[in-house]
């Protein structure tokens, strides 16, 4: 009964040796393992190991009320933890026919794309600290903090907002809180050229991220992969503008995509996505003030509510790639079933075993961050 | 390469009980000092409250200000930060690591779910409460809490260590049937790690009644030799 | 709504390709020149609505445990605390949420749902404690704070964020217009899917229960409800109320004052909901759910029961399902009492309380109708015959107000009326007529009489005139503006002084003065006037509606002697029982006036006698 | 998407045979199909109507009717519709075709489902734990597994008695054990 | 003549005591300056102190046999013998009898202790770390020797103390940096590679070995390594400013210059990522190599 990771390996007479990459190790996002075999430098073979953050979360939420699984489902994705509220409450709202009030819809697209700043900045201070670049941590955390501060003015917690109930939101904004919001954007964008030039446009770091685990246009749709980093080979597909949901159609905004695949074009995608989505927060700021009206449509008591059996499969697209809910009601007070596609559950798996493969062992922890997998997504 | 041998020990003669020097007690106020200016946190996400670290750790909180800063093994830590949750297969690797943290050791259990479940309270996958299955020196409320609170809960570790009121590491040796009990109760009787806890609690001198005892003996008969594993994956 | 499609710039392509020179990053040593940018040790002050740790009003909190409902971690539990109010009619108990902060979330669901709004979170969220003060993680909230600390409130209930259904669901009515000719029922009663949200709302606090006179089990018929499980509801409401049409309909309805939803919101509409299950399931449904039981082993006891009343027939219903043979004797020709003969068709069709005398009589209780005890019987063959007998016989006289005339002939009492109206009496129909008293008795031969009215003369004449202000009025909120609706008029603080009569010896009306005050500094009834304000009310009758008391005629002087006394009713033990081991004594004549009270009254003391009965049985 | 590709889609899928469709809204389309025609449908779907994505295979455990239902979501970005391809399968003993020859993102989602509701997928790649690998109980998800009852089997909870309880426990007040027992006994 | 050995003596007790002190506020500039780029505030007064005494006062020391031991002090013991062969301002030690050769040597010994007692560890990350690390030491030592060949060749001495007062009389214009700009660029950069800062950080690489030589050491052992700190960035700055600043005239200009030499390598590494092994020996056998060579060509001439 010992855990396999510390016990001490018989290497085998040849070159080949077996490294743990994992559950604790600077060089994994989270919680997570990955274990290679390597041949000199050159991983042959690799195996994810998940589950250090399972918690089981579809059983959890068919044990708890619609309503009380809200303040369950952000704890699925911590780093980007928003997406996981909206899509729960557009299925449900799609279950039981809510309609969503205009002014709610906005305010949630508000917070979607805050978060997925967010969670960029995350993950590019992640993707440098792996090559030993540890200053766009430092910045890219404390500016996230910023939008963080936005988020607790807004919804009242730091991280894990709770802000979305199905019919809406849960309180509307406070005063003068886009103002804040378009100080904190101008903030970015003016900080956007100090990153460009620590980080976008280091010849280092674009020497050692160019040509790590590309995917090809090809292998991307086999494979599964969503999100930037099926933009990055290439594909302009977003869920948000080809399976529309709240008011993105209503938006003016840009899918950027880049052709090479590598973790270099992704961590540029992610770029160029995070100006998107400034983008995007400014129009929503703009639009806010006139669309009157109240947040949030009142569902029935909580404690006895029911929603309408059926199914739903409702996706959002998340900072990491396509988010999917599919909930099940069997209309009682508590879904039947729920089951949560994650982005990281394709990337963080097979996707990064397959990478890692013939890849080199400096480069084993580059591939998973610019993969930006999230593991709680995938043990859930 | 050759295999592992199993840890030696080295006692450090300070923990010896005769001590006559005149300036032993300045010496060790100096060092207790030193322990708490210089914590070296062990850099392991176990759960979701990890999420509010690196901005702890980061330009706006700064840990660096009270000497705190990530280390990376175990061997190199002496503070254990439990995030959260700890799902049962983290925390087979929680405990090892607590064993190979070198003493003085301090754990803080941060989050709700360290103390009595929190969220996951209904989880099958989830231990519940962590204080049985090591000794926790300090508790940060919250799901998750702020830096801030992290911080404010740090500062206090900080003086506990100071005025020599976090001992609890001494605890695991001298209650070491006890948390091995819950360790066995849950991951099996089968269960036993690298670390000779009985070996060191004698060496230092912490062997106490409650040391050893049932679970201790169960272990005895189960514990395997550390051997080389084959290769495989 | 415009498109905003021309806000913000294209994003500027990065020119990573030719822009890239070796030293880009060295312009970051600007960075050396500039403050940092960090935050000072001490904790931030949070955002206004942060979700920190709780805070409870203890004046506000009423003990629901609604939280404890809600929360996703199974983190509140609720503590009783002697040391506080606990008042069951008012909805309020002395139990207070304690939180466990090893399950916390901070998620506010309990804040959202707390129907007292009562809590909420506050900005502190430090809190660090070691091993052995691991106690400091179970608090019980109160407006101090968690380390009596102010840090002001954070997360607050807002109208946004209310979580609570605080309007009642719709139910159709008769419109005035569609009602004021006829007896028909007012209120149609919910439809299933009203049923279903209405009962939807309730939060199952039980405060109903507590407060109910005969604890019914509201919260589990409500869940049957909203179950769609109407036969579960009625069985849930046969467990402690037969008269459960009749309740169903006419109740004083104590559970919706004392309903959590109630107090920043309609209370559930727990009354229409009784009333929507029992009309949902049929009759002989109701029957064969109420003899579910299974028939009871018969004991050879008699119980003689005076007055079919609710009381009276509520005990009957106990009794013979203890297995004991139950007679019951009524004076007048229908079963139901006050229910029969003081309550109007419109409120209370008489099928429907036909219906739950039906289920009674169908376990086997025989009524004797038309026999009077005093002159039909005796009591004393009753105490031969029988081995208890209760005394149920309500309230049957109006009380008079012995003003100046008002033994004329035209100056009525309403209970009078009321019978006489339901029992299909011929009587002189007023055609303006002054009604004292602010009861629902008042209400109900005032809108009794404006139906006659408006079918006899067309148009309606009444004026209603009682001593407390319209808003403390005894009757029922609904009563007073239904009454409003169909015409008739209400002087509010008019205390009668005497019926005017003209020379001819016809009364013309009634003079009433201003009312100052009702009570006097000890709170005994001692109205006040103001002379100067006279007013006279115009009217050709009077009718009096200012209470009713007992008819105890029957018991015979010497009985009556026997008994002890206390201020005019028959003294009783807490169990009914009067001071003759024999003789039990319940409903409205011992307690107050109300149908929900007598059925209280009823269980108690069959309850009382099947505890005496089973001494004597296992003593012989 | 236009009605003229909707509409060749719909009789392209009438090629299958059994197959129901219901139009849930304009990017739903489900399908209900048997379990021997699916391998049949993916193909069809991912050789002739560009359905090149599984986005998720979903399971769902029927226990009143002794089913599995296996949900098959797939997105083409050419129609930009997602089908969702229903299937039944017996809950024992539990084995269907892996389609990891069609999709290769199956693989994963075919391990998951193995792990917990105990379907096993034949075919597909690695049938090994990923999650679970430290569990020895049944597989979670099955409804009859009681999560809750098995946490109250296996914990216990912190027994806190702090100081203010124990003044109101002097008081006669104290921790009120259930919801219901707080209630006025009739 | 008893005198002046015990002098010598006493000096060269001195030297390392001055080293280590002097490396301890080395060490919080490198610190400082990070939280500076980084924007914060960084570590207290003395916090490379705290670490070390409370690295020292860890109760567990878990040793990995005997070798471990050596390795580690081999790795302490190397430096602290090279400082007894630099010259500070006013001492001397050793350092006239000592010459650069033996200094070089002496430079190479914790590399290879410290290679020793990881290998002992059994840890792969570790075992990965050290052949990064001595790959490293390969790497630059190629160009450092050539730039010390340069360096005596110019001054005609292998010895320091003499090196030093030929610049000291000349003046800047006497200074290495002046007369063999070329070696003393080569040389920085030889200098900063041997302090294994990004992006030459390839063997401590916490993302990819945990830390590779460190990975098992934990409190005296992982002190050791702390002091061993210390002592490399004084011995990489005082040598680089005695070869090529003209050493230090007086005490203050001597730390002037050590820490604005070390200043350069560590600024650069907190805005750079780290190379990769292969990426790192073909960078620092190009470029420093040949303009070592390149410089070497101009001083024959």
């Amino acid at each position: 009964m010992r855990p396999e990771n510390y016990q001490a390996v018989n290497h085998p007479p040849s070159h080949e040796y077996e490294l743990n990459f994992g559950p604790n190790h600077p060089g994994i996002e989270g919680n997570y393992a990955l274990k290679v075999k390597l041949q000199g430098d050159i991983v042959i073979e690799a195996r994810a190991d998940g589950g250090y953050l399972h918690r089981g979360f579809e059983k959890l939420m068919e044990n708890r009320l619609w309503i009380q699984n809200i303040a369950l489902v952000p704890r699925i994705c911590v780093p980007d933890p928003v997406p996981m509220e909206v899509c729960y409450s557009l299925a449900v709202e799609d279950l039981d026919d809510i309609k969503v009030p205009e002014r709610a819809q906005w305010l949630r697209v508000l917070q979607l794309e805050l978060s997925r700043i967010a969670a960029h900045l995350f993950t590019f201070g992640g993707h440098a600290a792996t090559t030993g670049m540890y200053t766009p941590m430092y910045w890219g955390v404390t500016d996230r903090d910023l939008i963080l501060d936005l988020f607790e003015e807004l919804t009242g917690g730091r991280v894990y907002s709770i802000y979305n109930l199905p019919g809406g939101v849960r309180q509307d904004m406070p005063e003068g809180f886009l103002q804040r919001v378009t100080q904190t954007m101008d903030y970015i964008d003016g900080r956007l050229k100090d990153y460009d030039n620590l980080f976008f446009t280091n010849q280092i770091f674009i020497r050692r991220s160019k040509g790590v685990g590309v995917i090809n246009q090809q292998q991307a749709l086999e494979w599964g992969v969503t999100g930037p980093n099926l933009r990055a080979c290439g594909l302009a597909f977003d869920v948000r503008r080809d399976d529309s949901y709240l008011i993105y159609d209503q938006l003016d905004f840009d899918i950027p995509t880049e052709d090479a695949g590598d973790a270099w074009a992704r961590t540029l995608v992610r770029r160029m996505e995070l100006v998107e989505s400034i983008r995007i927060v400014r129009q929503v700021v703009q639009a806010l003030p006139d669309i009157k009206g109240p947040v949030r449509t009142p569902i029935p008591n909580p404690l006895a509510w029911r929603v309408k059996a059926g199914d739903s499969y409702t996706r959002v697209e998340s900072s990491k790639g396509e988010l999917a809910y599919y909930i099940v009601s069997n209309g009682e007070e508590k879904p039947y079933r729920v089951h949560i596609r994650g982005p990281s559950s394709m990337h963080a798996v097979q996707v990064l075993e397959k990478l890692s493969v013939g890849c080199r062992l400096e480069d084993v922890a580059q591939t998973m961050f610019s993969l930006d997998a999230c593991p709680p997504e995938v043990d859930r | 390469m050759k295999s592992t041998d199993l840890d030696r020990i080295e006692v450090n003669p300070k923990t010896m009980p005769k001590r006559t020097n005149p300036l032993a007690n300045v010496f060790d106020d100096l060092v207790r000092f030193c322990r708490s200016r210089s914590m070296f946190m062990l850099h392991y996400c176990t759960g979701c409250g990890a999420i509010e670290l690196p901005p702890a750790m980061t330009s706006r909180f700064d840990m660096e200000r009270l000497g705190i800063q990530p280390m990376v093994t175990p061997r190199q830590a002496d503070i254990l930060l439990i995030t959260g949750y700890v799902s049962i297969k983290t925390l087979k690797r929680v405990i090892l690591t607590y064993e190979q943290m070198g003493s003085p050791k301090y754990v803080i259990g941060i989050c709700s779910c360290t103390v009595n479940g929190g969220m996951y309270w209904q989880s099958y996958a989830t231990a519940k409460k962590l204080d049985e299955y090591m000794p926790v020196d300090l508790y940060i409320a919250g799901c998750m809490p702020r830096p801030e609170a992290v911080i404010e809960g740090l500062q206090q570790l900080m003086d506990k260590i100071k005025n020599d009121q976090a001992n609890s590491w001494k605890q695991y040796y001298e209650n070491y049937d006890y948390y091995l009990g819950n360790q066995q109760k849950l991951f099996g009787n089968n269960w036993q790690t690298p670390t000779d806890v009985i070996g060191e609690a004698e060496i230092y001198r912490l062997m106490g009644p409650q040391t050893l005892g049932e679970h201790t003996k169960i272990l005895q008969q189960v514990q395997k030799p550390m051997e080389p594993l084959e290769m495989k994956l | 709504m415009s498109s905003p499609k021309t806000i913000g710039n294209k994003a500027p392509v990065l020119d990573y390709k030719s822009a890239g020179s070796l030293l880009n990053p060295l312009k970051n040593l600007q960075f050396l020149g500039r403050k940092a940018i960090t935050e000072p040790l001490q904790p931030r002050l949070a955002s206004l609505n942060y979700r920190g740790f709780h805070l409870n009003d203890w004046e506000a909190c009423v003990g629901c445990a609604s939280c404890q409902k809600i929360c996703d971690n199974a983190a509140i539990t609720m503590v009783e605390i002697p040391g506080l109010k606990n008042d069951p009619v008012k909805g309020i108990r002395n139990h207070r949420p304690a939180i466990d902060y090893g399950r916390c979330c901070w998620c506010a669901l309990c804040v959202d749902i707390c129907p007292s709004a009562s809590l909420s979170l506050s900005r502190e969220y430090v809190h660090t404690c070691d091993q052995e003060h691991i106690d400091s993680y179970f608090i019980l909230p109160d407006p101090n704070g968690m380390h009596k600390k102010h840090f002001g409130q954070g997360w607050q209930k807002t109208e946004h964020s209310d979580l609570l259904s605080l309007t009642r669901s719709a139910m159709a009515e008769l419109e005035p217009a569609n009602r004021d000719t006829n007896f028909n029922e007012i209120v149609h009663g919910f439809t299933p899917e009203q049923a279903v949200v209405e009962a939807s709302r309730c939060i199952q606090c039980g405060m109903c229960h507590d407060s109910c006179p005969t604890h019914m089990h509201a919260p589990e018929y409500i869940r049957a409800i909203w179950n769609g499980d109407v036969e579960e509801a009625v069985r849930q409401i046969y467990r402690t109320n037969p008269f459960a049409h009749v309740c169903g309909r006419v109740c004083t309805r104590r559970c919706e004052t004392a309903c959590s939803v109630g107090i920043r919101g309609e209370p559930i509409a727990i009354r229409w909901l009784k009333r929507y299950a029992m009309d949902q399931v049929s009759h002989d449904r109701i029957k064969q759910i109420v003899k579910e039981d299974g028939k009871p082993k018969a004991s050879g006891h008699k119980v003689a029961i005076i007055g079919a009343g609710p009381a009276g027939l509520t005990a009957a219903f106990d009794l013979i399902r203890s297995g004991h043979k139950v007679d019951v004797f009524e004076a007048l020709p229908h079963a139901g009492g006050m229910t029969r003969y003081g309550i109007p068709d419109y409120r209370l069709p008489f099928d429907t309380l036909q219906q739950d005398i039906d289920v009674i009589t169908s376990l086997g209780v025989k009524i004797h109708y038309n026999c009077r005890i005093g002159t039909d019987k005796t009591m004393a063959q009753l105490q031969k015959k029988y081995d208890a007998v209760v005394l149920a016989i309500g309230l049957s006289k109006g009380r008079q107000t012995r003003i100046p005339n008002s033994e004329h002939r035209h100056v009525y009492r309403a209970v009078d009326l009321l019978q006489k109206i339901s029992s299909g009496e011929e009587f002189e129909l007023p055609q303006s007529a002054v009604v004292i008293g602010g009861g629902n008795v008042a209400m109900d031969i005032a809108r009794s009489l404006a139906r006659l009215q408006k079918q006899q003369f067309g148009e309606v004449k009444i004026t209603v005139t009682a001593l407390e202000q319209q808003q403390h009025f005894m009757a029922d909120p609904d009563e007073i503006k239904e009454a409003l609706e169909e015409g008739i008029i209400i002087r509010d603080s008019c205390g009668p002084q005497g019926c005017e009569i003209d020379k001819s010896g016809k009364l013309i009306g009634l003079k009433t003065w201003k009312v100052v005050s009702i009570f006097d500094e000890e709170h005994r009834f001692s109205p006040r006037y103001d002379e100067t304000e006279e007013t006279i009310h115009a009217g050709d009758s009077v009718i009096e509606a200012i209470g009713q008391f007992a008819d105890t005629t029957l018991l015979g002087e010497q009985l009556t002697e026997k008994l002890e006394w206390n201020r005019g009713r028959i003294k009783i033990d807490p169990n009914g029982r009067t001071s003759e081991p024999w003789l039990w004594s319940a409903g409205d004549c011992v307690s107050g006036p109300d149908v929900v009270h007598a059925v209280a009254d009823g269980h108690r003391v069959a309850a009382s006698i099947q505890q005496q009965l089973t001494i004597k049985t296992n003593k012989s | 998407m236009n009605s003229a590709q909707s509409q060749s889609l719909n009789v392209l899928l009438q090629e299958i045979e059994g197959i129901q469709l219901t139009h849930q809204n304009q990017r739903r389309l489900r399908a209900d199909i048997s379990a021997d025609a699916l391998p049949a449908l993916l193909a069809l779907l991912r050789g002739r109507a560009g359905y090149v994505h599984l986005s998720a295979i979903s399971c769902v455990d029927w226990i009143e009717d002794d089913q599995f239902e296996l949900v098959y979501h797939l997105w083409s970005y050419e129609t930009s519709i997602l089908i969702s391809a229903h299937i039944r399968v017996a809950r024992d003993p539990g084995i269907y075709l892996s389609v990891f020859d069609i999709y290769t993102p199956a693989a994963f989602f075919e391990r998951d489902i193995h792990e917990m509701f105990g379907l096993y997928f034949e075919g597909s790649p690695d049938m090994s734990k990923f999650i679970l690998t430290e569990w020895d109980g049944p597989p979670p998800m099955r409804k009859d597994f009681d999560s809750e009852q098995w946490v109250m089997d296996n914990f216990t909870w912190q027994d806190y008695h702090p100081d203010w309880l124990k003044q109101i426990e002097q008081q006669g007040g104290g921790v009120v054990k259930s919801a219901d027992s707080s209630r006025k006994s009739s | 003549m008893a005198n002046s050995i015990l002098l010598t003596i006493l000096e060269v007790i001195l030297m390392p005591l001055v080293a280590f002190i002097v490396g301890l506020f080395m060490v919080l500039m490198m610190r400082k300056l990070a939280a500076k780029l980084q924007r914060r505030v960084g570590p207290p007064l003395f916090q490379p102190l705290y670490d070390i005494v409370k690295l020292y006062g860890k109760q567990t020391q878990i040793s990995h046999g005997l070798i471990h031991d050596i390795g580690i002090i081999m790795a302490v013991g190397g430096y602290v013998a090279a400082e007894a062969l630099l010259p500070v301002p006013g001492m001397d030690g050793i350092a006239a009898k000592g010459g650069l050769v033996t200094l070089a040597y002496l430079m190479m010994v914790p590399s290879l202790g410290l290679a020793l007692g990881v290998g002992q560890c059994a840890n792969p990350n570790g075992s990965i770390g050290i052949s990064r690390a001595l790959t490293a030491m390969l790497a630059y030592d190629i160009p450092f020797i050539i730039v010390i060949f340069g360096v005596a060749y110019h001054f005609g001495s292998t010895n320091l103390v003499s090196i030093i007062a030929t610049q000291q009389a000349e003046g800047i214009a006497g200074w290495g940096i002046s007369e063999m700009p070329i070696l003393a660029i080569a040389g920085l950069f030889a200098l900063h590679a041997s302090l294994g800062k990004q992006p030459f950080e390839i063997y401590i690489a916490p993302a990819e070995i945990a830390t590779g030589p460190m990975v098992e050491m934990g409190g005296k052992f992982l002190g050791g390594l702390f002091v061993m700190q210390t002592f490399q960035l004084y011995t990489a700055s005082v040598l680089y400013v005695s070869l090529f600043l003209g050493g230090g005239e007086n005490w203050v200009t001597f730390l002037i210059k050590c820490f604005a030499v070390l200043a350069i390598p560590v600024l650069i590494a907190y805005l750079f990522p780290r190379y990769r092994t292969e990426d790192l020996i073909r960078l620092v056998w190009k470029w420093p190599v040949m303009l070592a060579l390149l410089g070497v060509a101009f001083v024959m001439n």
